[in-house]
């Protein structure tokens, strides 16, 4: 550029030179994408205050169907926790002592399609009745222990109809008063289960479809907003892909915060109803704490926000950009 | 360069704007277009641009059948033509430079050779001083002579001006009709539109006159 | 205005009529507030989808703190239909009979303290224990009913140390073998209702300023777009109240509609998850059916909704207008 | 009516924009304003309007004092001043009507009286056809007509335009003062920036001129 530094005289154009700036397509690209990149950091950092809402808003969205599912996984861990899977209960003939009772529970245990038997002595039916019932003294009224051994055996296989062959047999069995097979509890859960795995997923897609509505939204004004600066754009040559790339930045960027922000809205609020988790457990006698949303799930967050951000951005401004012509 | 036969615009609503009209300018050569307010002299300018589409006839510019430009070539059409506009049309949130330099960016240039021709049009019209400033802060013939070298920095074979000095005082009008001139002198090709005609009737140069959308005279280029 | 029918020559200020003209100083005010909600309906109508947006991203972030709202109400429900209220158990000595039983009942009902009190004979108590626990058949195993009959009190008052006081007076009958108050269940019901409520609460409170964000956001952008025509209508003399005005009607048009797609994306919900809902149920014997929001609780859902849009505008709107002057 | 005395104007950066600014415009004066670009017509024009405000010295407006003006009464002073922009600051989402309708709209006017006194204006203006018409569908020039159309409408006392002819050809530009001096004629105060000297010189009012800040000449008014 040496030759033009006289101060006067204009340049004439040098199509050559033009040419030759072409001829590095990629570092023009690259520089490009870069200068966007860090514009979107640069604007984040100058309304500060503006990013925040707009990441809070995605972020509480994205926060919601997250704590959901976490209220899902740990119900599932509790439901897993009190009864596994499929079990038949087999009660005893009052006849049948502790000790023939592990016998029978070593026998079961060799038998085609059982995965685990255990005995549940009387002593220990009565305290895990009382457990459950949460009738103590009703059944101290009682005096004798009126409950008989039980045999807990767990099918190998979680298959309605495998666990019915396999009570049918078992209910044959000499020592069996009645055999009966927990259908009914384990019904129970699996409706429960359900109705809230229904609600996480509609939650779910509620808040996703509000994160994109959000995001879409926010871009539409933030196009509308530049709408002079497009047009002079689009008059001095400005391509599409030019002119959509910097609102893909912020749309990305935007997602992946509120992701982040959503990260934390879920730890700050398992922290505030980990104390009293804690204490309706300690009534049920049990260690049970609430879990977080682990790490994998926490990444998936992350790329979910970011994508959704991407996606939001993606369908604000191929609409918006193409209405904005220099007229 | 360009070359406008029998081409018409009919504006949205009916307006006829421009009627059957036909020119050409040459490459290298420089011209005024004139005509009372509303005779289509912005029209002119927006039809090479592809601001506006002919509604009837052929506009040929640079060699590019405009009628048959796809919508993706458009950019690169655009790039080959440095725009003055009558309204500046600055971006008011960003500097003089940052100004000047957008014409580079969108073709992507480097930072270094951004700098350069940026502060090189700069001196052209006289701002390099006012490099840092914001366009609210400077006086219409200012902002006016931002435009200009944002016109220019990229070097654009074809340099339209709509009413260049509406905002000008009569000094700074010549100073900015030299200004034009020298960049004709190093090949560009060079249309403006203008009414004022005591000063462009002074220059020797080509004036189209336009008249409700006709050509209605034209004098031709003076030898010096 | 006749005398200025001839066309040509410019009027001359005519001050008296402009002050004419501001005399009635209310017909303005009402002329100008009819005027921008007739704007303010008509840029909803020319607008559609983004309005529809707007209004979904508010709806959807004021319907969840409204779902958990009815969920609580429907545990709450579900809670009282058990329960009622703290009882007491008065477990019988297996000599009485269920006559004498009903005998004693009468003589409780005449204590003080005592608001209700029923008998569950052996039969019942039985029936009611298997319901309750869901093991039919250990039950039946069991052979014959080794459950006494019992006393259900309902003290007049649920403070506990009442109930305390009444069960000690209870205990002293001879012929009750053990005295039972069900704080445990209560307890646990409690802790579990406290868990929701605070759940809610922390909920309502993050989805209120979820809308708060939204609206403000949603406005400082308007207003930025707007930019130009209100730095315009500063220059030909509007005074503050009057550029703020239009703001104000769309945030609380926003919130008004909002709330009613809150409203009515509840009642969709609520009509998708009836269905899972009764089979849970019937899984408990129960004719349970979910409930919704409710005519005042809808009202108030309305008004919640008016109230946010209105504050977030008007505290996007104060901040950001004096921002824009003409310069 | 309009009184400047001793007035200053720093920018903020520091430069000085208008220095120790002394003239005084009677009620129902005419007067031009004019100067070569960045003297600071416009900043006289700003100051008027309390679009900025003075750094020294006084200036008093309509009988105001408006270094003493408190925020909340500016608008009250803006009532009183119908401006025309040198950028036409028309808002394009609005049809003609709409955008001549605002002072009326602002003050609070009535359905009947907004229609029957913007259809006035515009009849003055020459473009009552174009009622309907969004600016963006119209010329530069006329673009220019709707601004004064719109700083009229309401009958101000005191009328501002800020180079009015810069984008209109020497008959509009003449037609346009034409108005101006009917307006002038009913007993409205008018000042103007302009740098277009063939056609003030050669109208009978008096003529400010500026120069870096400071009045450095003037002509008083021909008597006719
Ligand atoms: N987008 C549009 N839609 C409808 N009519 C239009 C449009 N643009 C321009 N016109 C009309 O076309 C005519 C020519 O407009 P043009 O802007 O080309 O005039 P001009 O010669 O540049 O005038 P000026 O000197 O005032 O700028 C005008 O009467 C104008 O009203
Ligand atoms: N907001 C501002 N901040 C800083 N400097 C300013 C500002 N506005 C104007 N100036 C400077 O003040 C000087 C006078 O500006 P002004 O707009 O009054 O000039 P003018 O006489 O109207 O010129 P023109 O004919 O070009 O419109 C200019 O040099 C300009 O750069
Ligand atoms: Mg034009
Ligand atoms: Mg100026």
């Amino acid at each position: 550029m040496k030759r033009h530094r006289t101060p006067a005289p204009p340049e004439a154009p040098r199509r050559g030179a033009e040419r030759r700036a072409g001829v590095n397509r990629f570092s023009a690209w690259l520089r490009n994408h870069l200068r966007v990149f860090f514009n979107t950091l640069g604007q984040l950092y100058r309304a500060p205050l503006h990013a925040l809402l707009t990441v809070a808003v995605i972020g509480i969205a994205l926060a919601l169907p997250a704590a959901l599912y976490v209220l899902l996984q740990n119900t599932q861990r509790l439901a897993d926790h009190w009864e596994g899977t499929a079990q038949i209960s087999l009660f005893l003939k009052p006849s049948v002592s502790d000790d023939e009772a592990e016998k029978l529970a070593a026998r079961v245990r060799g038998l085609a399609g059982i995965k685990q038997a255990r005995v549940l002595s009387r002593a220990q039916a009565l305290e895990e009745f009382r457990a459950l019932s949460g009738l103590d003294q009703a059944l101290a009224a009682l005096g004798e222990n009126p409950l008989p051994a039980l045999l807990i055996v767990t099918p190998a296989s979680e298959e309605p109809a495998d666990a019915e062959a396999v009570l049918e047999t078992l209910a044959a069995l000499p020592e069996v008063e009645t055999a009966e097979l927990d259908l009914g509890w384990l019904k129970r859960l699996r409706a429960l289960l359900d109705l809230m795995r229904r609600a996480v997923w509609l939650l779910g897609a509620l808040l996703c479809s509000a994160v994109l509505l959000i995001m879409g939204n926010t871009l539409r004004l933030a196009i509308q907003n530049r709408h002079e600066e497009i047009e002079l754009m689009r008059l001095i040559g400005a391509t599409d892909t030019f002119l959509r790339r910097p609102f893909l930045y912020f749309g990305l960027m935007y997602g992946l915060l509120g992701a982040l922000f959503a990260l934390i809205l879920l730890g700050l609020t398992l922290g505030l109803l980990a104390a009293p988790a804690k204490t309706l457990a300690a009534l049920y006698n049990s260690s049970f704490e609430i879990n977080g949303l682990g790490l994998n799930a926490s990444l998936g967050l992350l790329a979910l926000g970011a994508l959704l951000g991407l996606a939001g951005a993606w369908l604000a401004v191929s609409r918006q950009l193409k209405q904005i012509q220099p007229g | 360069m360009i070359h406008f036969d029998h081409a018409g615009k009919r504006y949205p609503g009916g307006f006829e704007a421009l009627n059957g009209l036909s020119f050409e300018i040459a490459q290298g050569e420089m011209a005024f277009l004139t005509g009372h307010s509303g005779a289509g002299k912005s029209t002119v300018l927006k039809l090479i641009a592809l601001i506006e589409r002919a509604s009837s006839g052929q506009v040929i510019v640079n060699g590019l059948n405009l009628a048959a430009l796809r919508e993706r070539r458009i950019p690169h059409l655009r790039r080959s033509i440095g725009m003055v506009f009558q309204n500046h049309r600055l971006l008011y949130d960003r500097t003089v430079f940052d100004n000047v330099a957008l014409p580079l960016i969108i073709s992507g240039h480097g930072h270094g050779e951004i700098g350069r021709r940026v502060r090189a049009a700069l001196d052209k019209v006289g701002l390099l001083n006012k490099e840092r400033a914001y366009p609210i802060t400077l006086s219409g013939g200012e902002q006016q002579r931002v435009g200009i070298a944002r016109a220019v920095v990229h070097k654009p074979p074809i340099l339209l001006a709509d009413e260049p000095t509406g905002n000008l005082d009569p000094d700074l009008s010549r100073e900015v009709m030299e200004l034009f001139r020298r960049f004709n002198q190093f090949g560009v090709t060079v249309l403006i539109a203008s009414h004022d005609l005591d000063l462009i009737t002074r220059l020797p140069y080509r004036i189209l006159s336009l008249k409700a959308g006709r050509l209605t005279g034209e004098r031709a280029a003076l030898t010096a």
